[in-house]
């Protein structure tokens, strides 16, 4: 049992979509408990991996079977396996992953539409998201990756807002364009890569392995992507176009500005879970594709930009800080927040240091379950009045206590305030920062100084939200009834306080979680700075 | 007779009369006998060529089959557009056009 | 040197009827210049010893599609009531597509030297070879012909068979 | 003269025994013609054509077992070899026609839609069957061509019957797309003809395959003038660019069944006689002029394809774009030219014919249900959801995506030609990164108008009242086992099923493609 966790994880969904699918329309109820068995069984295979893993930077309850091997003659041996492992980065991102997507079932609860159709593409999506964090091979990480595409557009298209087709066509295209890019470096590094365990007596194997791209004595000479001799395209050499090609694709996803316009709408347009997952889990694959695939791969090329990644992640952060400031839509509000707190992620990896891509870690599990909570308490308040916009409400605090309660600890827990988990993640991104230039010289010390800014642009937005929304005398816009507002119901509790403590555990007890992440942030500074160096002492 | 090459000028300029007939005349048939044309511009060739390499009677073989397919081609073509006239009341290839992007 | 001249000649009634098929706007006296101008390539065929292929143009050709040919450019007369005249068009772009097209070529043809052709003695090209031939060497294309011209005749029909009523 | 002949004669005795699947096709030319005249039942001789081209795939199987990558035979005077790269071909032309005569069966029993020329259709059912097998019997002769009179005769013969199928609705669109078809066939196949008749001037053969055929003879204005002609008839049967202005009206006017037919079988017969066509060219002689011209028509092709097909209402004539830029993607293996690029080409056909016909099937299983453009099939998902998602992961595979066996085969397709970016004799060519770029940049434009019809079926007015012209139709009245939806689904899953195991598991596929090697 034990080494089949991750399979488990991955399959149940898939199995149980396909279960759904056979059963008749009528029973919605099935569809429901079905999911929601699911995301239990999840946790309960979760668990045995949160207690067994070991800290360090090792892979474990790796699986690997043969997928795809073909011989091609003359070419080789063309090698995809089914290679899946957890180590200290994607064992929090699936530990998040699977957490949200059971509170993200119970959120979708309301859904009454087909409901058939979402549960099977949402089990769908479930099994893509956890295949991406676990998987090692690049073109199963691919797989999974485009595998998130069309379920998230269906869902956005067909369960969201006014303007779903629209939000739901620009996130299919700027995925999908992301998505290219990545295909291009993939192509162009399977081909150059070959694997040294199973090439041997003149069989050349190409593999997908991403371990073995990791390792520059890999490649193979005089291809483009070659480490001691890469090829001249243009103003770069390969390889520095290679890593730009993923940066961008996974930039996208994360998203940088100025790649992020698809994001608000997405997230305005989308049903209250479909938020919940996209910013909770989907923006986390941008980053984690980041360390897990460009900055190991290409790690000279990622310390060539590292001051232009550390740039983007600046501006990420204050123009989705400002934007934040000037919507006038809650939702919208809270998308460029999570603009703003992914260029934390931007720039704690483009530091290089032990500290930064901690930072960069944590912040992705502490923005997981912070947008989530944000995300639904803009759903509750939808539901209720089936309005968002900030101007139209004011004093809500009167009517709804406990509500009020818990968006004070998202609020707050947002900022980054001292106690709550974001607060150890932008602290230890900026110490990263900060220190990057006395250790290995890619950052300036400016841009912490610049970063910081941020911070007191998201404790201006929330706070004036706060005010506006939440206290002062109780006012609603004239269509509005004000019968609507009322507390929290039992199965909004059930959503929101789990996730309110989870932040504040995480803010204060951080300890066990930067346990599991240290190890991975030591090996991928040593190895990103080592190869780094290797690599571009060899012209 | 050393030079072949005035028969080869009259291919090709059969074969640009051709062209130019396809492209100018406004009706199908004429197409037709512009086809014709083609078709014979290239049977010039393989006959004169045929001289050149007279090992075997490749070209000429070649220029009896190339006969063949132009009564073929006439007689499907033909069919086409008499079933074109039927419909269209003309045969002005640039007048039957309901297929538009 | 008369044959030379007669060959000349030939050719000569060739270019001019194919380029009078361009000018003329009946589309019947059209499809006579196309057998005159067949005819002069049939002759041209004879002095490259190419007595079959010219006897064959001048059987199925002049013979059969022209006839073909008239019996549409009749039918559709029928149909449409008014004589055939046609009007041109793209008469600019045309000729100049033409003309450009035979200068390529004609560049084309002055820039490769050809072997001089071999003389033939009449012996060596003859029906009785092109017959052989067929029987053997192209035994398969001769065979393809065949469906070829079934295929032909099928579709033919199938084409130009009559409107059903519900139209 | 007497022994040569008698040489020859032996030949072909000894020949028709490894032309058995050629032999049953025109045997079932004459069987067909004969059971037209008796009889005129629908299912008899739909019958009779599916065990025609059944029985015919299984002598190419049987063909294929013995030839091992080392034999090839030559037929009937170095007419045409037969290698297993003609083999497996033909294997697929074969395939192409049981499908088309698997998706002709509800067309020829449908008598709600398509009312126009019914009569006509029905009177010449077994016509029809035999334009058909003509055409894969001509994709069989041209595949296996060597010699340019077979080129342009098998040519022809796939040609002149499209012209004629093109025309089988007996309505007025479709003579007009019958006759557009013609007027443009016939003047590519006549240009064509003329770059050959130059061919023979300066090789003096008819046999294009010597190896030293481009050796001998420099590059000439003339040799230049004769390929781009030749190139002409090729390209106008794959329909790419600039050849394909022929493709959407002829596409859009056609019976589904033939259009289908069309963009898989002439395509794929004329994909492979531009690759034996190109493979004697001096590809490798340092004179990347053939290469580069290619990739620019690859290039133009899937760009020209995609653009013109994102503002297309019709399905057929969207598909006939679709079916342009597929072409594209077909020449990128042609211009990686290297073993591995034409066998992801080989791949990538098998692919496309499976994915393609997928797609045809539902479009003509939509069509015959009323829904006749892109914007009638809201509410379709909601109605018959089944066949939906089976066109949607027809679609999906079109463009690419996993897990679908259009993206192993693009993966591959585009693997191949960095792999001759990187290392092949044309290492560093710029237009080839070009190539490569431009190819997959136009997946996403793609993804739009693929997904167009999804989009309609799935999301546009999900929860809206259908729209009365479409659903208030009488229910198809269907009279035969197979126009049944459930047996009908049967195809579109088993089509399904395998695109998606050709993802998960493409070693099956290229097990069988591996063989084959590229001498011809």
């Amino acid at each position: 049992m034990q080494h089949y966790l991750i399979s488990l994880l991955i399959f149940t969904p898939l199995v149980a979509a396909c279960i759904c699918l056979f059963l008749p329309k009528k029973f919605e109820k099935a569809f429901r408990a079905v999911a929601l068995i699911v995301n239990v069984q999840q946790i309960l295979w979760l668990l045995p991996m949160l207690v067994g893993f070991r800290a360090s930077g090792m892979f474990q309850f790796v699986e690997r079977s043969n997928w795809i091997t073909l011989n091609l003659g003359s070419w080789g041996v063309l090698k995809a396996e089914y290679l899946v492992g957890v180590d200290g980065m994607s064992l929090p991102l699936v530990a998040l992953s699977v957490f949200v997507l059971l509170i993200a079932t119970i959120s979708s609860w309301s859904i009454q539409k087909n409901v058939k159709g979402y549960f099977v593409l949402l089990l769908i999506l479930n099994a893509a998201v956890i295949g991406s964090f676990v998987a090692l091979d690049f073109l199963l990480f691919y797989l999974f990756f485009e595998f998130m595409l069309l379920p998230m557009f269906f869902l956005i298209a067909i369960w969201g807002g006014p303007r779903r087709e629209y939000a739901s066509i620009k996130f299919l295209l700027y995925t999908l364009l992301g998505s290219i890019l990545i295909l291009v470096v993939m192509i162009g590094l399977y081909t150059s890569v070959s694997d040294p365990v199973a090439s041997q007596g003149g069989l050349l194997v190409h593999s997908f392995n991403l371990l073995h791209m990791m390792e520059p004595m890999n490649f193979i000479s005089n291809t483009i992507l070659d480490p001691n001799n890469p090829w001249q395209i243009g103003w770069f050499n390969a390889r520095y176009w290679a890593f730009l090609l993923l940066f961008i694709g996974f930039a996208i996803k994360l998203p940088m500005v100025p790649l992020h316009t698809w994001l608000p709408d997405a997230h305005v347009e989308a049903p209250t879970p479909v938020s919940v997952i996209l910013a909770a889990i989907l923006l986390k694959i941008g980053g984690y594709g980041l360390l897990r695939i460009a900055y190991p791969i290409f790690p000279e090329a990622a310390m060539h930009f590292g001051m232009f990644v550390g740039i983007m992640g600046v501006l990420s952060i204050i123009y989705g800080a400002l934007n934040a400031m000037a919507s006038k839509d809650l939702k919208r509000l809270i998308a460029y927040s999570s603009v703003s707190h992914m260029g934390f992620v931007l720039l704690g990896a483009a530091s290089v240091t032990e500290e930064g891509i901690a930072g960069a870690v944590y912040q992705m599990v502490s923005h997981g379950i912070i947008s989530a909570m944000l995300f639904l308490i803009a759903g509750v308040l939808y539901d209720r009045t089936h309005d968002r916009i900030i101007d139209h409400y004011s004093g809500l605090s009167s009517k709804m206590q406990n509500f009020t309660a818990l968006v004070l600890v998202g609020f707050f827990a947002s900022m980054g305030l001292p106690g709550f988990s974001g607060f150890i993640a932008e602290v230890m991104v900026f110490l990263g920062s900060f220190r990057s230039n006395a250790t290995n010289g890619v950052l300036h010390e400016s841009l912490a100084v610049i970063a910081t800014s941020g911070l007191i642009l998201s404790a201006a937005y929330y706070l004036w939200t706060l005010q506006r929304m939440f206290f002062g005398p109780f006012h609603l816009k004239a269509n509005i009834e004000s019968d609507a507002i009322v507390d929290l119901t039992s199965r909004e509790y059930v959503m929101l306080v789990p996730l309110a403590i989870a932040a504040l555990c995480f803010g204060i007890f951080p300890q066990p979680m930067l346990d599991m992440i240290d190890p991975f942030a030591k090996y991928l500074t040593a190895l990103v700075i080592d190869h780094g160096k290797a690599i571009t002492l060899n012209p | 007779m050393q030079n072949l090459d005035h028969m080869l000028y009259l291919g090709a300029f059969l074969f640009a009369v051709g062209i130019a007939v396809i492209v100018v005349k406004r009706n199908a048939i004429m197409v037709l006998l512009g086809l014709e044309l083609l078709l014979n511009a290239s049977n010039v060739n393989l006959v004169v060529f045929n001289r050149i390499h007279a090992g075997r009677i490749d070209g000429q073989m070649f220029s009896l089959f190339v006969i063949i397919v132009a009564v073929c081609e006439a007689a499907v073509g033909l069919a086409i557009v008499l079933r074109v006239y039927q419909y269209y009341k003309t045969s002005v290839p640039d007048e039957v056009s309901e297929l538009k992007d | 040197m008369s044959s030379a001249w007669l060959l000349y000649c030939f050719e000569a009634i060739a270019a001019l009827s194919a380029l009078g098929i361009l000018f003329v706007r009946n589309v019947f006296y059209g499809a006579l210049l196309l057998i005159c101008c067949l005819l002069a390539i049939a002759a041209v065929f004879v002095f490259n010893h190419a007595e079959f292929v010219a006897v064959t143009q001048i059987l199925v050709y002049a013979g059969g599609v022209l006839v073909l040919i008239v019996f549409g450019i009749m039918l559709s007369a029928r149909h449409g009531g008014k004589p055939l005249v046609v009007s041109h068009n793209y008469l600019i772009s045309g000729v100049l597509l033409s003309l450009s097209i035979l200068g390529i070529l004609i560049y084309a043809i002055s820039k490769t030297v050809w072997p001089s052709p071999t003389a033939l003695t009449t012996q060596e090209i003859n029906i009785e070879k092109v017959g052989v031939h067929i029987m053997s060497d192209y035994l398969l294309p001769f065979e393809i012909a065949g469906v070829l011209l079934l295929v032909a005749l099928i579709g033919a029909i199938a084409m130009a068979s009559s409107k059903s009523k519900s139209v | 003269m007497e022994s040569s002949v008698a040489l020859s004669l032996q030949d072909i005795i000894t020949g028709l025994r490894v032309f058995t699947p050629e032999l049953m096709l025109g045997g079932g030319v004459v069987l067909l013609l004969i059971i037209g005249l008796f009889t005129n039942d629908i299912h008899k001789i739909s019958a009779v054509a599916l065990l025609v081209l059944m029985a015919v795939a299984y002598a190419q199987y049987l063909r294929d077992i013995p030839l091992t990558s080392e034999i090839s035979h030559e037929l009937f005077s170095k007419m045409i070899v037969v290698s297993n790269f003609s083999s497996y071909m033909g294997f697929l032309l074969d395939l192409g026609g049981i499908l088309t005569v698997l998706m002709s069966w509800p067309y020829f029993l449908h008598a709600d839609k398509l009312k126009e020329g019914l009569e006509q259709r029905r009177r010449f059912v077994s016509e029809y069957y035999l334009l058909i097998v003509v055409i894969v019997l001509g994709g069989h002769l041209l595949i296996s061509s060597v010699n340019l009179l077979m080129v342009f005769l098998s040519l022809e013969l796939i040609s002149l019957p499209s012209y004629a199928l093109a025309g089988f609705l007996f309505n007025k669109k479709s003579s007009e797309g019958s006759f557009k078809y013609f007027l443009f066939g016939a003047v590519a196949s006549a240009v064509m003809l003329y770059g050959f008749s130059l061919f023979y001037g300066q090789f003096g053969t008819l046999d294009f395959r010597r190896d030293d055929l481009f050796a001998t003879v420099p590059w000439s204005p003339l040799l230049v003038v004769s390929v781009v002609f030749s190139m002409a008839g090729f390209l106008y049967k794959i329909a790419a660019v600039p050849m394909h202005p022929w493709a959407p009206d002829v596409y859009e006017a056609a019976p589904t069944p033939i259009v289908a037919f069309f963009s898989v079988v002439p395509k794929l017969a004329g994909l492979a006689i531009l690759v034996r066509f190109v493979i004697v060219s001096p590809y490798d002689n340092g004179n990347p002029a053939v290469m580069h011209a290619l990739a620019l028509i690859s290039i133009l092709t899937i760009t020209v394809g995609n653009f013109s097909a994102l503002v297309q209402k019709n399905p057929k004539r969207m598909m006939a774009y679709s079916s342009i830029a597929q072409s594209g993607f077909l020449l990128v293996g042609l211009v990686a030219l290297s073993a591995s690029g034409l066998q992801f080409m080989i791949f990538y056909s098998t692919i496309y014919l499976l994915m393609n016909f997928l797609v045809f099937y539902y479009l003509q299983y939509f069509e015959l249900r009323g829904f006749t453009t892109i914007a009638s099939y809201q509410n379709a998902g909601s109605k018959y959801l089944w066949p939906s998602i089976f066109l949607l992961v027809g679609f999906i595979s079109l463009t690419g995506l996993p897990p679908t066996g259009g993206f192993t085969a693009k993966l591959f397709i585009f693997s191949a030609l960095w792999e001759s970016y990187s290392n092949h004799a044309h290492r560093g060519d710029q237009i080839l990164l070009w190539l490569f770029i431009f190819g997959l940049l136009n997946t996403v434009v793609s993804l739009f108008y693929y997904l167009r019809i999804p989009y309609f079926a799935f999301i546009k007015n999900w929860e809206s009242t259908p729209k009365t012209n479409i659903l208030t139709s009488s229910p198809v009245a269907y009279d035969s086992f197979i126009g049944r939806s459930s047996i009908g689904n049967l195809l579109g899953l088993i089509l399904v099923i395998v695109l998606l195991l050709i993802f998960f598991a493409p070693g099956l596929l290229m097990g069988w493609i591996n063989k084959i090697n590229f001498v011809l």
